[in-house]
């Protein structure tokens, strides 16, 4: 077993990482940029290396002086988290050969992945169902013949990409040829690369995921799926397992096409095979694979009982996963909601400042992976995830109504964070009822306003104003009775 | 004492044991019970409540029952901010400066992109808001921004 | 279902079954004495009213006062917790009198468990192995007959009894009589019944319960067992699910003993089958069963996935309980620690004042119930439990090396804690290798002393003398370079 | 400027950028990189670690690495706590007085439960440390006392 990690991001996920290092008994050597001096990743470290500007390029993505770091730090291993280096083929290989573990998967497997197009080919030969479409196009002629093929509408998107870049819905014929060169302009911009694939869209889908999780000894199984569909500017916010959608039959299926996708590129270590699923046909079709840990994670460990950040670790040490298939079981019901620093009512827009309070709920099934404390600072410079609230419960309808609790009990002050917008989320039949697409918070909520404050808070924020709230709050205690008053409220949330 | 809330406002007048508050005509009790570290229990009309309270130097943060009002002074503003923008683009929130795709003196015309921002991983569009003349361009591609720092103005 | 429901209880426990009200759309009313206008469960609830003095028979032992507070409320149940007045027949009698739920099993049931030689007989009829013994004798003549046919060390205990009074070890006949006398004394004080048991005394036994649920429809099952043998002062100070003893078999002869047990008194609602189990023989007698939810519960909680608080408010209202024996399983393993305001080294002797830090854990599988808040007023009117730090990993070494991060990340200030007590425990081999017996503590650590404290904190304790470290802590700033330091370390933890 | 726990003496002298702290003859350099809300993050000898650290009247405690020491004032500690009881047995904790069983002028033996006392459920015995006379009873049954108040005095 490794003495020592390296964990090469900061936030919630290089805490929740090395929470698991000190219940192994290892050293966590945290790495943090400029921006990030009083982190709390940088302070529950043993050990903290600066690695230069808050630039990510100066820093977290920055592959040599992570390397360095960990061989001045005598380190054994790496873990890059997500984002960041983390499916970054070339920083695995590097960290291998730098004569130190990379914590995930193979550096072939990552570039089997990493390529759209590529991987598409892969998924259909190893026989998992892939949104029909069609790679490898060269000119106009062929986009135009492949998409009537396909049927209106289509998605045109960089083979290289990620993260919506490069990436064109296309309604009709008319608009496809502009849509191309928008396309392969940002491509070539983002990637470098400016290849494009065509396939169908699906507009009403929902957003399957299934974990896979393997060793370096050829075991290899799913951890059952999460249902990522409520999301916002691509980006997911709320996460279950399991999906309210699927049946044992498909589950299986799903589950089965995911091993096969994984063992197409001899994987091994945690991987998520994500899939587009179509409520009203029941089909489902490979999307990708993040070949990392996922952001939503923990509602697969409150699921199936068990803990993927150890076993990354003792995957990566040589060890063999001792479970098999039948073993896991899906238990109860999970919820994560991503707590972010950013204003819902204003096209989600992130939100920065100094953490004035900061106060996590607890209790029992209340689970918090949060990078963040009181009088830490939210800088512009990295991700806005300001901490994960997760719930366990024996049914969905428990862990919603616990989730709202524990949404309810969460102090945030010194940023906009989107809590509000949760609950309204949580509280519309669509959700309840496990409706939810893609595209629904879009469709649903294009428009949303946070709902007039209550009369109790309007008088308490009054109160505030005379009355001295000590240490933490200091208010310009003005006792007198002069009818100006400098608050303002300027909308609730409203910078 | 008199606070004002966009349309509503608080009157609040102590009395023996706390404040009276008035709020449209309607008259309410208010008791403190203890007030530290942030946080406030208070008695509204005999319901016991509890608020936590903070500020900087420019907002106010409380959040009662789950919900949380962000309130901003109209007077004692920082300074060096400018609010009164017309014409003038403003950082939408803090990052850097992308790309800066116009130059002083050139012809722009509704909606078009005058420049992007990078934070928090997003991409943010500064497009002109009518058609005009570029009169200034205050920053450079990779510079640093701050929150509603002026960017470009559009004559 | 109910609207509202009064909590006759205080501290983490009242907390903890406001927080399943919260979830299930039940408003609460707190009751409070006294010393409690500050506390935690008085600012949880929706409603709080005040009982009377810190004593406990003016306030949470009054059945009178309680009830009236219920009415005053229009509250429709009462859930008594543990403790206090939980289990007593009269009380849930008078609630229900009173038109009101009591939430816990039926009076009769109560009371036909409370009385230690009547349920003893009432178990033996049930097919329910007990303790050897005998109940109903008479005269010394009768007491030394069984005691011989027993076999010494035998215990004399009273037959109304509980909590260790009345209660005596007989090594030899010669200590018999004498001990009798004291016993029978004893008890009468205590219950005003002066009637005694005798059985075979188990000095190296484990305390192994089964926990018991069923509704008001006839169905009962059991929900597995919890170890309990980590005791100091005859209480629980550290519990496990499962059993690290237990064989398969085993289990499935003890959890259908508890359900024979419990079906004897007709029960429904939340009980607790105590059992003393020799590990050396594997078997297994009845002791006592515990009408009422238990500290412990938790743990069942993980390990079930079930909320044992939520279903007993359900079954109270007459609900049926969805679940039959067959749906449930053992999922990983839970610890609980009981965190007390208590010294270790001085023989676990209380300690009270304000909490001037209160720092709890969290993190992935990590749950807090706790009663009590920075700033709150520990007192000497009620149990010392500050708060119940549970563990939930998917085996026992990772439980335990779980349970020992949160420990080490627990920061109590204002009051003496068992935390460092607890992970003493935790490292020896006995405790890893599950073989603690209910004599353990006493005679392990009949002479514990603090560890000898760290350089680091040595230092640190010094800078606290020169730095300013603001807000909660004022230490007397003297930056003065007087040779004369005000603070003197007389042992750590040590009043 | 020196601080003695027990046995072990801690020298701490301002330097340029924190203190040298000597131990046992030991020299450890700290450095301090915050302190607030009674928390101190330190830097000892190039290890980073946090303390937790508060204090009321009597008492300090700080808490480092999961180990926490209570420290008592030596001087200036509060009034009316006599902690000169010479056979005068005090109050282990505060608590109620259960019952008494000796009066004065009484001889007691050695071991002799003299009164008992409940706090926190538990019952606690206040016995006698030698043989001898009572001198004083200084509670009554039902009463409240504090800790450390004198209870009984034996000569």
């Amino acid at each position: 077993m490794f003495d020592k990690i390296l964990i090469a991001n900061r936030g919630e996920i290089a805490i929740r990482i090395m929470r698991a290092c000190r219940e192994l008994g290892i050293k966590t050597v945290a790495v943090y940029s400029e921006a990030d001096r009083d982190s709390s990743h940088v302070q529950f470290a043993d050990e903290a290396i600066l690695l230069g500007d808050a630039a990510p390029k100066e820093s977290y993505l920055n592959m040599e002086k992570i390397i360095r770091a960990a061989r001045a730090s005598k380190a054994d291993a790496i873990h890059p988290g997500y984002g960041f280096l983390s499916e970054n083929a070339s920083f695995a290989a590097a960290t291998e050969s730098a004569a130190l573990t990379f914590i995930g998967p193979s550096a072939d497997s990552i570039r089997a992945m990493g390529d759209k197009a590529e991987s598409k080919i892969l998924m259909k030969k190893a026989g998992v169902p892939t949104v029909p479409g069609y790679e490898g196009l060269e000119n106009y002629g062929e986009f135009k013949k492949a998409a009537n093929d396909i049927g209106y509408p289509v998605l045109v998107k960089a083979a290289a990409g990620g993260g919506g870049k490069g990436m064109r819905v296309v309604n009709a014929e008319s608009e496809l040829k502009e849509a191309i060169e928008l396309a392969k302009r940002e491509a070539l911009n983002a990637f470098g690369d400016e290849r494009l694939l065509i396939e169908k869209y699906l507009a009403d889908a929902h957003h399957i995921e299934i974990q896979v999780f393997g060793d370096k000894h050829g075991n290899l199984v799913h951890l059952f799926e999460r249902e990522c569909s409520v999301q916002r500017r691509h980006q997911k916010i709320i996460e279950e397992s399991p999906s309210p959608l699927l049946t044992p039959d498909l589950r299986e299926q799903m589950g089965q096409a995911a091993v096969n996708a994984a063992k197409a590129v001899d994987y091994f270590n945690a991987g998520t095979v994500e899939f587009i699923f179509d409520p009203i046909l029941s089909t489902f079709y490979f999307l990708e694979m993040n070949t990392r840990l996922q952001v939503e994670h923990p509602i697969t460990e409150l699921v199936t009982g068990i803990d993927l950040v150890h076993w990354q670790i003792r995957i990566a040490a040589g060890e063999k996963f001792p479970f098999t298939q039948s073993d896991f079981h899906q238990h109860g019901h999970a919820i994560e909601c991503r707590i972010y620093a950013e204003d819902p009512a204003s096209g989600f827009l992130p939100s920065t400042g100094k953490l004035l309070q900061f106060i996590q709920p607890y209790g029992p099934g209340i689970r918090v992976d949060s990078g963040f404390a009181l009088g830490s600072d939210v800088t512009h410079f990295y991700d806005p995830l300001l901490a994960k609230l997760i719930v366990h419960a024996e049914n969905r309808e428990t862990a919603i109504r616990r989730m709202q609790t524990a949404l309810h009990d969460f102090v945030v002050h010194g940023v906009v964070t989107n809590i509000d917008f949760l609950q309204a989320v949580l509280e519309t039949d669509d959700f309840k009822q496990g409706k939810v697409s893609t595209r629904w918070v879009e469709t649903k909520f294009g428009e949303w306003a946070i709902p007039q404050p209550e009369l109790h808070t309007l008088i308490a924020a009054a109160l505030a104003d005379v009355v001295f709230v000590g240490d933490k709050a200091q208010p310009a205690v003005s006792n007198e009775t002069d009818p100006f008053n400098p608050w303002k409220q300027t909308g609730n949330y409203r910078n | 004492m008199k606070t004002t809330f966009d349309t509503q406002t608080i009157e609040l007048n102590p009395s023996d044991d706390g404040y009276i508050a008035v709020v449209n005509g309607k008259t309410v009790t208010v008791q403190v019970i203890r007030a530290a570290n942030g946080r406030m229990d208070l008695l509204i009309d005999g319901q016991r409540v509890t608020a936590h309270v903070s500020s900087d130097v420019a907002k106010r943060w409380v959040t009662l029952n789950g919900q949380t009002l962000m309130l901003t002074k109209t007077s004692g503003a920082k300074k060096g901010v400018r609010h009164d923008h017309a014409g003038g683009l403003i950082a939408p929130m803090p990052g850097q400066i992308r790309s800066v795709s116009v130059s002083v003196g050139e012809a722009v015309k509704k909606g078009q992109t005058l420049l992007t921002m990078e934070a928090m991983k997003m991409e943010i569009r500064i497009q002109a808001l009518k058609d005009g003349v570029v009169k200034s361009v205050s920053v450079t591609q990779g510079q640093t921004v701050e929150r509603e720092q002026i960017l470009v103005e559009v004559e």
